[in-house]
């Protein structure tokens, strides 16, 4: 997007309640994981035209981490789900 | 001076007269008038010069793409330059004035520049101004900036205001036109939550200038309709991602002296379900020989001050005309007793149905309109050959071009039509339909019923019910249109760009020259580039491109369109953040306190922070900050530190989570207990510190820095939510609950002694200790650590942010027999670099703990935390990184400064030799000389080295030694005191 | 040096403003309570019933967080015995100082609230009762509808200063 | 042809027809030695110095779009070498030495034009800042001038002095940045490679790399597979999508850079001037409008345009600077794909790939470094070493741990 997002928990709010983070399919590395692991994950980015997934984070509003999926060439969001939520499969 | 006022007719109030003034000429018009109409009703056709040539330039159109009738208004910092004079309806005490003349308009030494176009064709200055070297930027562009630009911007702060606003609804409709009156006024009866926006100041649109008689009953309809909300005077700007429009209302351009407690414009932030585009289209002017001189007019506009304004363009008119636009406007001069010279058509067929006294000559067109700055008449040529014909105005239309500049704001590209010889918006676009004229439609019924029919289109689309359309399916059959790019055999320069100057030649040169291609024909002409941004010129450029390329132009495509459809001030986007408001103000719980003890206060990001507390005596801000520096160390002092991040820390997991999140242990951390800790990023870099406390197995208290507060949050929010969501912790944000006050100094346990209840010897109450505590014999209670970033005995006390100021005042009264003294930001920095505690100077992104010597601090045993694994990098290990020391001068009475680099003694002064910098540096007065804490090369095994403290930007070469980082009390006995 | 410890507002001295058209007004400090965690808004009603607590109003600000407001302050020892008496996993933070609450209304209302949130207060869509964590302008608020034309503001006490400066005008 | 003003003024008297086009439009040819991808500025400076300095001319510039329609189109033509870092700052410095002689070099006027860089501060936090930058400039020789708020104050009288949010408090001036017409330094470098040989394919995408034992061999384009010795790629925003062709993953995130240009005004303001306060920097063009932008939108985007709140802040930052503003009006804006690296500095570096080089990352420094980075990317590319002032810009120092993180923000690209 980059105009509104509709946040699960609050609705439909403008980009300047929000803080965007970046790329939401990187996967933390176990803490014993390869150097070349852990490079990857802080550094690489696939940085897809097309279907991205990022974390946003509803900063003005309930202060949850979204995982935004948006499209980087139309802008158009596919999807938003709270992060946590996601991860729990609803039930944090 | 041959256009006039009408006796009779157009929809102004002539009952009423309005004064305004143009180039200092006292002038009236009426209500209902434009500047422009105004100025042509006075005579007045002259109104400009054109950017490059200085061309006299006349009034082109009724509406926002008009290139040439730009003037500046207003005076003072009320001035405004480049305003169309077809947009600003005119008021009482306006004062306009023409652009880009010297001396005068009538008279423009600038002019000269036209009779030197053969050497300045598209492109010329690429080519030369390069000799000799160096004469470019002292001679050529120098001259080149003073010629350039249009009006003269003030340096005068604005005394309006400007505002800005969301608004929602279900449908948008863009244009009051009769498409988009026929499409408000079937959502609007269908219940819906309608936005009804229109860059003129009437609604109605075509229907206007036809004097159409619906429009008065449909107007009325609207006031019966509460959910239908009309917004005139306001032009939608841009359409941006998930259907939110940006759009700008003039709310008080129009009067004389603005109502201060109203905006002048208003921005608007429209979240529409559904819009409709309904912006109509725009007529194209005909590029032929002197097409730009005064008294050439597009027949629209010139039907428009006709009939709308009662304004004759002159007294016998030339048309020339490629469609059954020129017709109408020649049958409305006829009709209002202006004679009609000729209607030039080159269509052979003309146009059926035509009734008038004016002779059609077809297969002809116009070649040259002859005069210099006001037509005298005009060459058409025609199968006879060329003939001449007496005019004193031209009327032209060279088609229609939709009007899609909105559709087309989010990427996509237009689509050639040849039977409308027209670009059309794309296919379908989510949530936007276009209606009417922008859809290629030309008849009021067929733009009536359009609008009326997508309107319900849009509703259904969100889930209303079958709504009616207010206007019944009509006959929308209509001709094909017919391209003409450009009359041959002009012996004038015929202009495709009006305002930059852009001529016929231009564009083939760009094509000869290789930049053919229709963006770079743009960049290289600058057509289309003025600021109508290619209104008028873009669709005649890429016609005249595809032919000299041979090619459609459907294959030449257009440039992007971008927002904003028309230009937009700084003071409606920026609305109400201005001056002392372009960002809110943070207060701390103490700031009375502090302003009342006589701080000088600093803005630390959003916050006010007290920085020192001149007293009577004191002459520079560093006799105070010595003051209290030594009396702190000697006595005690009481400084707010509300401003520091504070955050709760609740749950199971917390201890976990923080073990975690901080490079150093934390799960062991006894209750009642505080600790410094390091965050570092992922990268391994150090991001923030601070002390956090245990309260209870469940709750720990963290303080933050003040510039990170809100940044910690939110990284807390990070790990626990996406890293280990399955870890019960819970945040609350508490630095807004708590006044917090650090009272430092010998005496302050003796001070404190006097509020706290509870026992806070240095046995009871040692060093990093934390826990609630009662105040005033219970009356208050509050939270005490001991912690300390000066060095001295100190504690912090936290208090609800209510009785911050009590609190404060009984512990500055507790302190009066000790010595106390309040003291601000900058004692707290000399103190803490005296100790050799770090702040985000040192802090600054690019350290990890062992730069700044905390590399015992990382813990070797936990199994992970934030950071660890890019910490053990060889880059991040490497022996030669900048790491933490302090400097001093060699001698004491020589100062350094902040900033400063290090170079080893005798070394160049080159990058090669840098061995670091200042991060922090004050003057010490306990020691009595200038400190410094630096991040050195190897620094901690340099310490005693010599090194010159270079600051070459200042010119000051300072000889130093490198020390130990802690400057006092080395072994912290005063700490544990 | 009066013998109780005093409380100041932070709107100290900011009398209530009644325009034409719209009000603004900084409602009392009394008590202003952050509960978090998985609980309802129904045991949380039941549970601040038990500790007299019914007056208080409870509004949702964001996932499982809320907030329970009054105008009684509350004192240590009681803020205590609600913290004790929470179910398992929720926690309460005591913003009776960190927050403050500001009550605008009259017709002009909704319209100059508008000015700074997107959030869209057409009855329809955020009716009486209805709570939202936003933007006002720049400045992060919790935003309730306590009436037809009556909303409450609540703000970080260091910006319920700037927030009151940016209402005022529109109450003149 | 070469460009004088004799031939101004000859082509003048002869109804300018007699100028020949500025370059060929040729077909591909099956082969080239090197084919570089990207025909904006620093593919086409590349292809410049490889032909003039290096000597290489069978070389191809391939362009999906217009010539010059990436970043080198759409910037705010500054340019400036006030860096911090010592693996920055003398490559910027010798970027800042081409665009002083650039004119004379490629017969084509760009308009380099060094009226001045101002960076505004706010506080003592930055005045240190700036203290630290300016000091390392001079240390390398760059000029650098550190302005107290009267000297700000004499020079730009119509700042916000007296009722500003955030007072200025001075200023560092690099007196010889400025701006440069960017269209030109395209059409300008395009013409020199064209002159030398090289050959520009505009309107030719390419749409997979062709490897054999590992190495590239070749590229498929929309006009057929063109083979080559040396890949070398130049595509700023699109970096990471032709890069993902040869199975390289990078450390780069596209992002939306939007800037600005307000309708002509007389002279208004000389130098360049960027706000301390918030983002927001601005200049004058030759025409007359004013230059201005602020901060990348934030999130990842491949579309050429940004959001109205970002536009918003722009304004806000712009006014809280300069108030007189308010009744300027903003006349074009666009969007450019920034290639964001994780550590806000540029890559100029051989690939695990032996013949794949990247030229890339450049965030918000791509078009005044354009002359250098063509440059040394050229020098990299003929010698496969890199130039002595590009050793730093290596792929691994991530890896590695030697990151150039001018802001100390770390591997966050939206935040540098």
């Amino acid at each position: 997007m980059a105009s509104l997002i509709t946040c699960p928990h609050c609705g439909q709010r403008p980009k300047e309640e929000f803080t965007i983070k970046g790329d939401a399919g990187l996967t933390r590395p176990a803490p014993d994981a390869d150097a070349d692991v852990w490079y990857d994950y802080v550094y690489l980015r696939d940085n897809p035209k097309g279907l991205h997934k990022e974390y946003w984070h509803h900063s003005s509003g309930c202060r949850r981490w979204l995982i935004v999926e948006r499209d980087t060439v139309t802008h158009k969001v596919h999807s938003v789900a709270d992060a946590a939520l996601a991860e729990l499969g609803g039930a944090a | 001076m041959s256009s006039y006022r009408l006796s009779t007719g157009g929809q102004i109030d002539r009952a009423r007269s309005i004064k305004f003034s143009f180039d200092g000429k006292a002038l009236t018009g009426h209500p209902g008038d434009t500047l422009a109409s105004a100025l042509l009703a006075n005579g007045i056709q002259l109104v400009g010069r054109s950017f490059k040539y200085h061309r006299p330039r006349g009034i082109l159109t009724a509406g926002a793409a008009e290139p040439n009738a730009l003037v500046t208004t207003g005076t003072g910092g009320r001035t405004e330059a480049n305003t169309r004079a077809t947009m600003i309806e005119l008021h009482d005490e306006l004062n306009a004035r023409s652009q880009n003349r010297w001396p005068s308009l009538a008279f423009d030494i600038g002019a000269v520049n036209g009779l030197l176009s053969p050497f300045l064709s598209a492109g010329f200055y690429y080519k030369t101004f390069m000799w000799p070297a160096g004469f470019w930027e002292k001679v050529y562009e120098p001259l080149i900036r003073k010629a350039a630009g249009l009006g003269k911007a003030s340096y005068e702060a604005d005394p309006d205001s400007y505002e800005k606003c969301w608004a929602h609804c279900d449908l948008l409709v863009i244009g009051a036109g009769p498409a988009g009156l026929a499409a408000a006024l079937t959502a609007g009866r269908a219940g819906a939550r309608v936005l009804l926006a229109d860059e003129g100041f009437a609604f109605g649109g075509s229907l206007l200038t036809d004097g159409d008689a619906r429009l008065s009953a449909m107007l009325a309809e609207f006031e019966a309709l509460p959910n239908v909300q009309c917004l005139p005077r306001t032009t939608v700007i841009g359409w941006y991602d998930d259907n939110v429009f940006g759009a700008v209302e003039r709310v008080q351009k129009h009067v004389a002296e603005p109502d201060p407690r109203q905006p002048v414009e208003r921005l608007w932030r429209i979240i529409a379900k559904q819009a409709i585009l309904a912006s109509g289209a725009e007529e194209r002017p005909l590029v032929f020989g002197g097409n730009d001189i005064p008294g050439v007019m597009m027949a629209g506009a010139m039907r428009s001050y006709l009939n709308r304004q009662a304004v004759a363009p002159g007294k016998r008119v030339a048309v020339f005309t490629t469609n059954n636009a020129g017709y109408r406007t020649a049958a409305d001069l006829e009709a209002a007793g202006i004679e009609v010279a000729a209607i030039v058509d080159p269509r052979s067929e003309g146009e059926p149905g035509w009734n008038g006294k004016a002779k059609v000559l077809t297969n002809s067109c116009i070649v040259d309109a002859l005069g210099g700055k006001a037509v005298s008449g005009v060459s058409i040529a025609g199968a006879s050959g060329v003939q001449r014909l007496e005019a004193d105005a031209v009327a032209m239309s060279g088609g229609w071009s939709p009007v899609i500049h909105l559709a087309c704001h989010r990427g996509a590209k237009p689509v050639w039509s040849d039977t409308h010889a027209a670009f059309l918006a794309p296919e379908r676009q989510e949530g936007l339909l276009l209606a009417g004229s922008a859809a290629g439609l030309w008849s009021i019924e067929a733009c009536l019923n359009d609008g009326a029919r997508k309107a319900a289109e849009a509703l259904e689309a969100i889930g209303f019910a079958k709504v009616e359309p207010a206007f019944a399916e009509g006959d929308t059959a209509q001709r094909a249109a017919t391209p003409f790019w450009f009359a041959k055999g002009s012996k004038g320069k015929a202009f495709v760009d009006y305002q930059n100057d852009v001529n016929l030649k231009d564009l083939g040169l760009a094509v000869r020259e290789g930049y053919g291609d229709v963006e770079l024909a743009k960049r290289y002409t600058t057509n289309g580039m003025a600021t109508d941004q290619g209104k008028l010129s873009n669709i005649n450029a890429i016609g005249i491109l595809a032919e000299a390329r041979g090619v459609s132009p459907a294959e030449v495509g257009t440039t992007t369109f971008r927002p904003f459809y028309t230009p937009v001030s700084f003071g409606a986007l920026t609305g109400v953040s201005r001056g002392k408001h372009f960002q809110p103000v943070r207060k701390s719980p103490l700031h009375d306190w502090a302003s009342k003890n006589g701080a000088t206060f600093v803005e630390t990001g959003l916050w006010y922070r007290a920085a020192w507390f001149p007293r009577a005596g004191e002459t520079t801000w560093r006799d105070s900050v010595d003051r209290e520096v030594l009396n702190i160390r000697q006595n005690a002092g009481l400084c707010d530190v509300s401003t520091l991040g504070k955050i709760e820390i609740f749950g199971k997991d917390a201890a976990t989570f923080l073990d975690r999140v901080y490079c150093n242990g934390f799960a062991k951390l006894a209750v009642g207990k505080a600790r410094y800790g390091i965050m570092l990023r992922e990268d391994g870099m150090i991001y923030d510190d601070g002390t956090t406390s245990r309260f209870s197995d469940d709750h720990f208290f963290m303080t933050t820095t003040t510039a990170l507060a809100a940044g910690v949050l939110t990284h807390l929010e990070f790990c626990a939510q996406t890293l280990w969501p399955e870890l019960q912790v819970h945040f609350a944000s508490s630095t807004d609950q708590w006044a917090q006050m650090a009272v430092a100094g010998p005496k302050s346990r003796a001070i404190l002694s006097e509020i706290v209840e509870e026992d806070i010897s240095d046995l009871a109450f040692p060093f990093m200790s934390a826990r609630t505590v009662s105040l005033f014999g219970g009356k208050l209670e509050g939270r005490l650590f001991r912690i300390s970033f000066s060095g001295e005995l100190a504690y912090e006390l936290g208090v609800p942010a209510g009785y911050g100021e009590y609190v404060a005042d009984a512990i500055m009264q507790a302190g009066q027999k000790h010595g106390i003294c309040a003291y601000g930001a900058e004692a707290l920095g000399v103190m803490r670099i005296e100790k050799g505690h770090v702040t985000h100077a040192e802090i600054n992104g690019t350290v990890t703990p062992g730069d700044l010597g905390c590399g015992r601090m990382v813990s070797a045993t936990k199994p992970d935390f934030i950071g660890k694994a890019m910490l053990a990098r060889e880059g991040m290990q490497a022996p030669d990184r900048p790491r933490l020391v302090g400097v001093k001068p060699l001698d004491p009475k020589a100062r350094f400064r902040t900033g400063s680099h290090i170079l080893s003694d005798g070394a160049a002064a080159t990058l090669e030799n840098d061995q670091g910098y200042v991060t922090s540096s004050c003057f010490s007065p306990n020691l009595g000389h200038t400190i410094g804490l630096a991040l050195i090369k190897n620094g901690p095994e340099r310490i005693g080295e010599k090194v010159m403290i270079w600051n070459g930007l200042r010119n000051e070469f300072t000889d130093g030694v490198i020390c130990s980082p802690v400057f006092i009390d080395p072994e912290n006995e005063k700490l544990h005191a | 040096m009066p013998d109780l410890p005093t409380s100041k507002p932070a709107l100290a001295g900011k009398a209530p403003l009644q325009g034409v058209q719209f009000a603004v007004e900084a409602l009392p400090e009394g008590h202003l309570l952050q509960l978090m965690g998985p609980t309802t808004l129904d045991e949380l009603r039941a549970l601040f019933d038990t500790f007299g607590l019914g007056g208080s109003v409870i509004r949702a600000a964001g996932f499982r967080q809320w907030y329970v407001m009054g105008e009684a302050p509350l004192e240590p020892a009681a803020l205590r015995g609600i913290a004790g008496a929470l179910p398992r996993g929720v926690f309460l933070s005591d913003q009776s100082h960190g927050r403050v609450r500001i009550r605008v209304s009259g017709p002009r209302a909704a319209q100059v609230l508008a000015r700074g949130t997107a959030v869209d207060l057409h009855g329809s869509q955020f009716p009486a009762g209805a709570a939202a964590m936003t933007l006002f302008g720049h400045i992060p608020v919790h935003l309730s509808r306590t009436g037809e034309a009556e909303f409450e503001l609540t703000v970080l006490r260091s910006f319920a200063e700037a927030l009151f400066g940016e209402l005022e005008p529109f109450a003149a | 042809m070469r460009y004088s003003a004799l031939s101004v003024f000859l082509n003048g008297l002869r109804g300018n027809k007699g100028w020949a086009p500025a370059w060929r439009q040729p077909q591909p040819k099956p082969h080239y030695d090197v084919i570089i991808v990207g025909g904006g500025g620093h593919g086409l400076s590349t292809a410049y110095y490889l032909a003039k300095t290096f000597g290489i001319t069978n070389v191809a510039v391939l362009e999906k779009g217009y010539l010059g329609s990436g970043n080198i189109g759409r910037n705010t033509t500054i340019i400036r070498s006030n860096y911090l870092l010592p693996g920055n700052n003398p490559f910027y410095e010798l970027s800042m030495k081409l665009w002083e002689g650039l004119e004379q070099d490629f017969n084509f006027n760009a308009m380099v034009s060094q009226r001045g860089v101002l960076n505004l501060f706010h506080s003592d936090a930055q005045r240190d800042a700036y203290t630290r930058r300016g000091n390392a400039m001079r240390l390398h020789g760059v000029d650098a001038e550190l302005l107290d708020r009267k000297a700000v104050q004499a020079k730009l009288p119509f700042l916000d002095y007296d009722n500003a949010r955030f007072p200025i408090m001075g200023g560092l001036l690099q007196p010889r940045g400025g701006t440069v017409r960017h269209d030109a330094v395209a059409w300008g470098y395009a013409r020199g490679a064209d002159s030398r040989g090289v050959d520009i394919i505009t309107h030719c995408e390419v749409t997979g790399i062709r490897r054999e034992n590992g190495r590239v061999v070749g590229v498929e384009t929309t006009k057929g597979f063109i083979g080559c010795g040396k890949l070398a790629l130049a595509a700023a925003g699109n970096s990471t999508v032709v890069a993902d062709m040869a199975g390289l993953r990078l450390p780069i995130e596209s992002h939306v850079l939007q800037a600005f240009v307000s309708e002509g005004l007389k002279p208004f303001i000389d130098c360049v001037v960027t706000f301390g306060a918030g983002h927001f920097y601005v200049s004058q063009s030759d025409k007359g409008g004013l230059v201005f932008g602020g901060d990348i939108d934030g999130y990842n985007s491949y579309a050429q345009r940004g959001n109205l709140a970002t536009v918003e802040h722009v304004a806000e930052a712009g006014v809280a600077m300069i108030p007189s503003l308010t009744r300027v009006r903003y006349l074009r804006t666009w969007g450019g794909i920034m290639d964001m690296s994780m550590d806000g500095s540029p890559i100029i570096d051989r690939t695990p790939i032996d013949n794949l080089y990247l030229n890339a990352g450049w965030c918000y420094g791509g078009f005044k470094a354009t002359p250098a980075s063509g440059y040394c990317y050229a020098h990299l590319i003929a010698r496969n070493e890199p130039h002595e002032t590009a050793t730093q810009m290596r792929l691994d120092r991530f890896a590695r741990g030697y990151q150039m993180d001018e802001k100390g923000v770390g591997a966050q690209p939206n935040l540098h």
